[in-house]
């Protein structure tokens, strides 16, 4: 779910005829067709529990984005939409993995999403990001001098929604 | 040819490699790189929580590279391809969005004034600058090393994006490695995931799918895995041998990047290609390698 | 025409055909509205028009206003055209003198939640009408002779079927078959769902009375090239391609097969096993007569050999035969070119084409067959050894947007009878089924779907498997998740079969192309007439199709429309004649310049021009005419019309709407 | 009540109308200001017919037929129709009529959701498009 298209049409995710094939293909155990059953039934009151729980409950986080139950997915559903749709909703109420917040607050502050680390060679010698760099005769990371401007851009877009 | 070329902020910072062997090779097929000093992330972090920023910083980078007179963008890394490939999708859909993204473009002096081509490694190996010229480099000499070969996710999936080979049953990998004299077999973790956009927030999970992703290939017989995306270079080369460890057994299979391999054919020595961060066992394949 | 100083008088009946049109359209404001047109001899409305009731007040209205003219305003004309003709005619009006306005299919059931644009819509189409019927005329059918013969094409089961029923009422019937034997698909199964008789133990007889029935004349590797002509009198070129064995020589000692020392891969044992370059494709082959096939033969390839000439006790082999062209008249064709698997090799995930002991369902009948590659015996292709875990993944390719999005109808059915073979074969295996539904409808498919699951050893998983995956030893891993258990499951067995989704069999679109039979179906079905009621019958009249031609069909379904398609064309046939549509195109001599347009455009050869009174004019055969209208396109002179649907009709209706 | 615009759509029997009535069947709703005028075959194009509906009043043509090359079932109407209708296009826009007052169009009869598809754009179109203004002659000679 890139961009605030938010809601995917109820029609192809109604399209789920529950053949668990998604589930059986997932490397981390979700059950997508579960997380698809609570998206659209999310109006039904008798449903909107598992909705909630799904929204609350973490593992929501643990797909891995492998896209392979939507390749699989004999009727087109768009799982991985509504996965990262009930992610952005998740967010919205706090529950978020920190990591991602990492990586956040450092685009923010660095333009990328990493900061400097070491890097290890095969021989066991210890470097930093920027002398390796320097070394192959790469550019530097980022200069961050206008890095305001950058900001608030950045809130103002996802503001305006 | 003049490509511009988009490194990702995981190639910046930690698989340099990746980086360091494209540009060296490409120069050789005389392919101009521009490699701009302004950068950003590429917003795939942000795609579930905040998804207009995540279009935002991708059209970022499509502004600035549109700034360079160039034929494409060349994109290291298959999260930022991926990225880079839907956005444009999704702003030609958008175009509210599109216009509130301008608008703040103009107001740093850039804009999206036309959508270049979105080039991947293996398309720029495989098409552009082609299997003949990758045979003639190998010049008929055969190896008796068997290669898995390793696309990534991201670089093939979605199928509803266009891609640059068939999506479910890729081949371009495949014709590169047989053209430059290596053996290939299909094999059915081929195009599993390697677990890394689960690195940050669950590592333990991470490493597990890249414990099954290397242990299922090795039991092929392999002797190298090759791929190009840094993030999957992460986990089935820097991370092996921790991966491995965790599973109580021992790195076994030597990875290298598509790059690293075509520019030892080209003769390039082990410090361009900075061969000497790849941390799997790839002393047991080099030699043979470079016996030219 | 200005209906207020009209001398006609119109008659008017609305149906309500119950809710389905007066649920959404206000009918009595109609009914209104257009009594106060002065030609209006009556407007009624009716609950259903087309009940024995609406039918006799229809006549008595029309009598007792006398009305020259009836608009109907109901349902399609497809429906119920016929029915409102023939009460016409018992009131004593031409049935041409009849307009029929759909405003069910184009109004009603459109625009349900509408209803007052819904009405105003409909009365306007009545109205339109009401000035178009003012300037209809009456018009005649002409009858036209029939040939007493029919075609059939495809010498499957449904082919075999419909020959025999066409030929035991008495008339001539010709049966062309691509392949060297009749048999189809059903002469490869070993056995039939829900009851397991023997296959071609209840086929093999019906296929050798079609070889000596006196009025089947049997096509056999012949292909049908070319169909000319319209119903009643089709003139069909038939394609007979060289066996190299003389049919009228052979005695069928099969001599020739065992001597010959070239081999390719057997066509009917899919793939399976190898047959001689001079072969029958299987023992019960009607007819019996070897075919030589050119592509892996010595002597066509390489020169040599001869082997089967020199040995041949009938000298029958003659390897200069020629293709031969065969041409017939016919009155009515039966399409029957039946399904085959759909290339699965596209769905990736099963992996099928990468590892020798995945196998389709057709496949493992034939492993399974007597006559087969094994013999009867179970052999995993590639394993070489008996298989002793199986697993059988149903909906491979159907129900599947990505690949066939219908359901294959035999699948499920077939996939119990599999594992059925199976554990018939080798009591010690273990069979799992992976259907995410089991669609048990017909008669007997439910009870047989419990007597298969309660044999131990086989397991029926309820969900779609999610992957088949190759082991360094040559076996196979299931990847799939058991909502039974609510668990991921991995299961590793000797043998994957796959139930393949079906398709139209690789010659439906040129036979459909060659016919004239318009759109295809997914999957590249041949479209019926009317789904319900017309089930055999094709948009084109004296065309009719049966079995698996029209959608996936399992052989009592198969069996029960070559009847029904045998029976209309008996019906057709014995007859002896049939009516033309009468909308011909009509020509006003006045304005005809005799240029000449519109004959160089009619494709039927229907329009001459003809000198008349020092004037050259066009003359229409209305016997050869279809009523397509080309000509009234390209006439520069407005001088050629279709009957009943005039430039000043069409004018008329356009007015009428925009009023 | 009011049904602006108009639509006036003309079907072959086989194909196209087939899929109007197949619409119906399937209950596939979409909007009523198309009218449907059902002709044998999408051969019996004239522009004539065009330019009349047009002249009278109606704010969009649909011409539509069989797909080609196979499914006429008059051998090859809707080549016919092409052929004249791409000259008629031309000669409309020449004309100063907007491209969405006259569509061609290929239906088959197996594809009712095509022809509600259809006609809800034409439909949706016309509405966007302004009402078409005939001057009588003087008005055109003073302007």
């Amino acid at each position: 779910m890139v961009g605030n298209q938010l809601l995917i049409s109820l029609e192809t995710a109604k399209a789920c005829y529950t053949c668990f094939k998604c589930v059986g293909v997932c490397p981390v155990g979700l059950r997508p067709n579960m997380i698809v059953k609570a998206y659209v039934g999310s109006i039904v009151p008798e449903f909107r529990d598992i909705y909630e729980s799904i929204i609350r409950d973490s593992n929501i986080w643990i797909c891995a984005k492998c896209l392979k139950c939507v390749e699989m997915c004999p009727q087109r559903v768009p799982i991985i939409e509504i996965i990262e749709y009930l992610q952005h909703v998740a967010s919205k109420h706090g529950v978020v993995p920190k990591a991602y917040l990492n990586m956040v607050e450092n685009v923010v502050d660095t333009y990328i999403a990493f900061s400097s680390q070491t890097i290890v060679t095969r021989d066991g010698d210890i470097y930093m990001t920027e002398d390796v760099r320097d070394a192959w005769g790469l550019n530097p990371l980022p200069n961050t001098q206008d890095i305001e401007g950058f900001r608030r851009r950045l809130k103002e877009i996802e503001e305006a929604g | 040819m003049r490509l511009a070329v988009f490194t990702g902020c995981f190639t910046l910072v930690k698989q340099i490699a990746v980086e360091a062997s494209m540009l060296k090779v490409i120069q050789y097929f005389n392919i101009e790189p521009i490699t701009p000093q302004k950068t950003n992330c590429c917003g795939f972090a942000f795609r579930s929580i905040a998804p207009n920023t995540s279009l935002y910083l991708t059209a970022r980078i499509l502004a600035y590279l549109n700034t360079f007179e160039s034929e494409g963008i060349l994109t290291l890394c298959n999260g930022c391809y991926l990225m880079l490939k839907e956005t444009i999708y999704r702003l030609k859909e958008n175009q509210r969005l599109l216009e509130i993204i301008r608008k703040h473009l103009k107001d740093e002096g850039i804009d999206i004034k036309s959508i270049p081509r979105i080039i991947h490694p293996i398309e720029l190996f495989h098409d552009i600058i082609g299997i003949e010229t990758l045979k003639n480099i190998a010049n008929k000499k055969q190896y008796n090393i068997s290669i898995a070969t390793h696309y990534g996710c991201h670089a093939l999936r979605p199928s509803t994006l266009p891609s640059f080979d068939n999506p479910l049953n890729p081949h371009k990998m495949e014709n590169i490695a047989e053209a430059l004299g290596f053996k290939t077999k299909d094999y059915p973790e081929r195009l599993d995931c390697c677990g890394a956009v689960l690195l940050a927030s669950k590592p333990e999970l991470a490493m597990k799918l890249a414990y099954s992703k290397i242990a299922g290939t090795a039991r092929w017989g392999f002797q190298l895995l090759i791929t190009t995306c840094p993030y999957c270079f992460e986990m089935l080369d820097s991370r092996q041998e921790a991966v491995m460890q965790m599973f109580g057994e021992e790195p076994k299979l030597p990875v290298m990047l598509l790059a690293q391999l075509i520019g030892l054919q080209l003769g390039l020595n082990e410090k361009d290609l900075a061969l000497n961060f790849n941390l799997s066992p790839i002393d047991r394949v080099l030699p043979q390698i470079l016996k030219r | 025409m200005n209906i207020l100083d009209s001398s006609t008088k119109t008659a008017v009946f609305i149906c309500h055909c119950g809710t389905n049109i007066g649920g959404v359209i206000d009918i009595s404001k109609i009914i209104e509205n257009i009594k106060n047109i002065p030609s209006i001899a009556v407007a009624q409305d009716h609950r259903f028009l087309c009940s024995t009731d609406g039918i006799e007040t229809m006549i008595n209205s029309i009598k007792t206003s006398n009305a020259d003219r009836v608009v109907v305003a109901a349902c399609s004309f497809r429906t119920h055209e016929p029915l409102f003709q023939e009460a016409l005619h018992r009131a004593g009006l031409n049935p041409y003198l009849l307009e029929l306005v759909n405003i069910r299919e184009l109004c009603s059931w459109v625009h349900e939640n509408e209803r007052d644009r819904a009405t105003e819509k409909a009365l306007k189409m009545i109205r339109a009408a009401i000035m178009k019927i003012q300037d209809n005329q009456p018009l005649k059918r002409i009858r036209l002779p029939v040939t007493p013969a029919a075609l059939v094409i495809g010498g499957g089961i449904a082919g075999i079927r419909a020959a025999l029923d066409i030929a035991e009422a008495g008339f001539t019937v010709y049966l062309v078959e691509k392949e060297p034997s009749i048999g189809g698909n059903m002469a490869k199964l070993d056995k039939t769902f829900p009851t397991l008789d023997c296959s071609i133990c209840i086929l093999g007889p019906l296929m050798n009375i079609v070889a000596h029935h006196p009025n089947i004349k049997l096509y056999t590797y012949s292909e049908v090239i070319s169909i000319n002509g319209r119903v009643g009198d089709f003139s069909v070129k038939i394609l007979k391609k060289p066996r190299y064995v003389r049919e009228d020589l052979c005695r069928g000692c099969l001599i020739c097969i065992a001597k010959c020392p070239s081999k390719t891969v057997d066509e009917f044992n899919m793939g399976l096993s190898h047959r001689k370059a001079i072969y029958v494709p299987f023992p019960q082959a009607v007819p019996r007569i070897p075919v030589i096939d050119t592509a892996s033969c010595l002597y066509f390839q390489k020169g040599i050999c001869r082997a089967c000439e020199k040995l041949c006790p009938a000298n029958a082999i003659d390897f200069n035969q020629k293709e031969e062209v065969v041409e017939i008249k016919v009155g009515a064709i039966v399409v029957a070119t039946g399904f085959e698997e759909y290339n699965i090799s596209q769905v990736y995930e099963y992996s099928y084409g990468r590892y020798p002991n995945i196998v389709t369902g057709l496949q493992l009948e034939r492993l399974a067959s007597s006559y087969g590659p094994t013999e009867g015996r179970l052999i995993a292709p590639g394993l070489n050894r008996e298989p002793r875990r199986i697993a059988i993944i149903n909906c491979v390719g159907s129900r599947d947007e990505r690949h066939l999005p219908y359901c294959c109808r035999v699948g499920c059915m077939a996939s119990l009878k599999h594992s059925w073979y199976i554990k018939h074969l080798m009591p010690e295996a273990e069979v799992f089924i992976f259907a995410d539904e089991v669609r048990a409808s017909g008669k007997g498919f439910e009870e047989f779907y419990r007597r298969v699951r309660l044999i131990p050893g086989v397991y029926i998983v309820k969900s779609k498997a999610s992957e088949v995956r190759g082991n360094p030893d040559g076996t196979l891993t299931i990847k799939a998740f058991d909502p039974a258990i609510s668990s991921e499951i991995a299961i590793t067995v000797d043998l994957v079969v796959l139930e393949a989704g079906i398709v139209a069999s690789r010659g439906t679109e040129s036979i459909k192309n060659l016919l004239k039979l318009g759109a295809l179906n997914s999957g590249g079905f041949l479209i019926e007439l009317h789904p319900k009621l017309n089930p055999v019958e094709t948009a084109v009249d004296g065309v009719y199709i049966c079995g698996a031609v029209s959608g996936p069909k399992d052989i009592p379904d198969t069996v029960a429309q070559a009847s029904a398609a045998a029976s209309k064309v008996i019906s057709l046939l014995s007859r002896g004649y049939i009516e033309t549509q009468p909308y011909s195109a009509i020509v006003d001599e006045s304005r005809c310049s005799g240029c000449g347009v519109c004959s160089s455009v009619c494709e039927y050869s229907a329009i001459k021009i003809v000198k008349k009174k020092e004037r050259s004019v066009a003359v229409v055969d209305e016997a050869l005419c279809k009523g397509c209208g080309a000509c009234v396109g390209s006439c520069p002179s407005r001088a050629i019309e279709i009957a009943n649907l005039k430039l000043n009709q069409i004018d008329a209706m356009v007015a009428e709407i925009l009023r | 009540m009011g049904l602006e615009p108009r639509v006036l759509a003309f079907t072959c029997t086989y194909c196209a109308y087939a899929a109007a009535e197949a619409a119906g069947v399937s209950k596939l709703q979409y909007p009523p200001h198309i009218y449907v005028i059902r002709l044998p075959c999408s051969g019996m194009f004239k522009s004539y017919y065009v330019f009349k509906a047009l002249r009278e009043g109606f704010d969009s043509i649909l011409w539509s037929g069989c797909h080609p090359p196979y499914d006429c079932h008059f051998i090859n109407g809707n080549y016919k129709a092409r052929v004249k209708a791409e000259l008629l296009k031309a000669y409309l826009k020449q004309l100063g009529f907007e491209d969405q007052r006259f569509r061609l169009e290929w239906i088959s009869a197996g594809e009712p959701d095509k022809f509600a598809r259809i006609a809800k754009e034409i439909v949706e179109e016309a509405i966007k498009t302004p009402k078409i203004i005939f001057l009588e002659h003087h008005e055109a000679v003073n302007k």
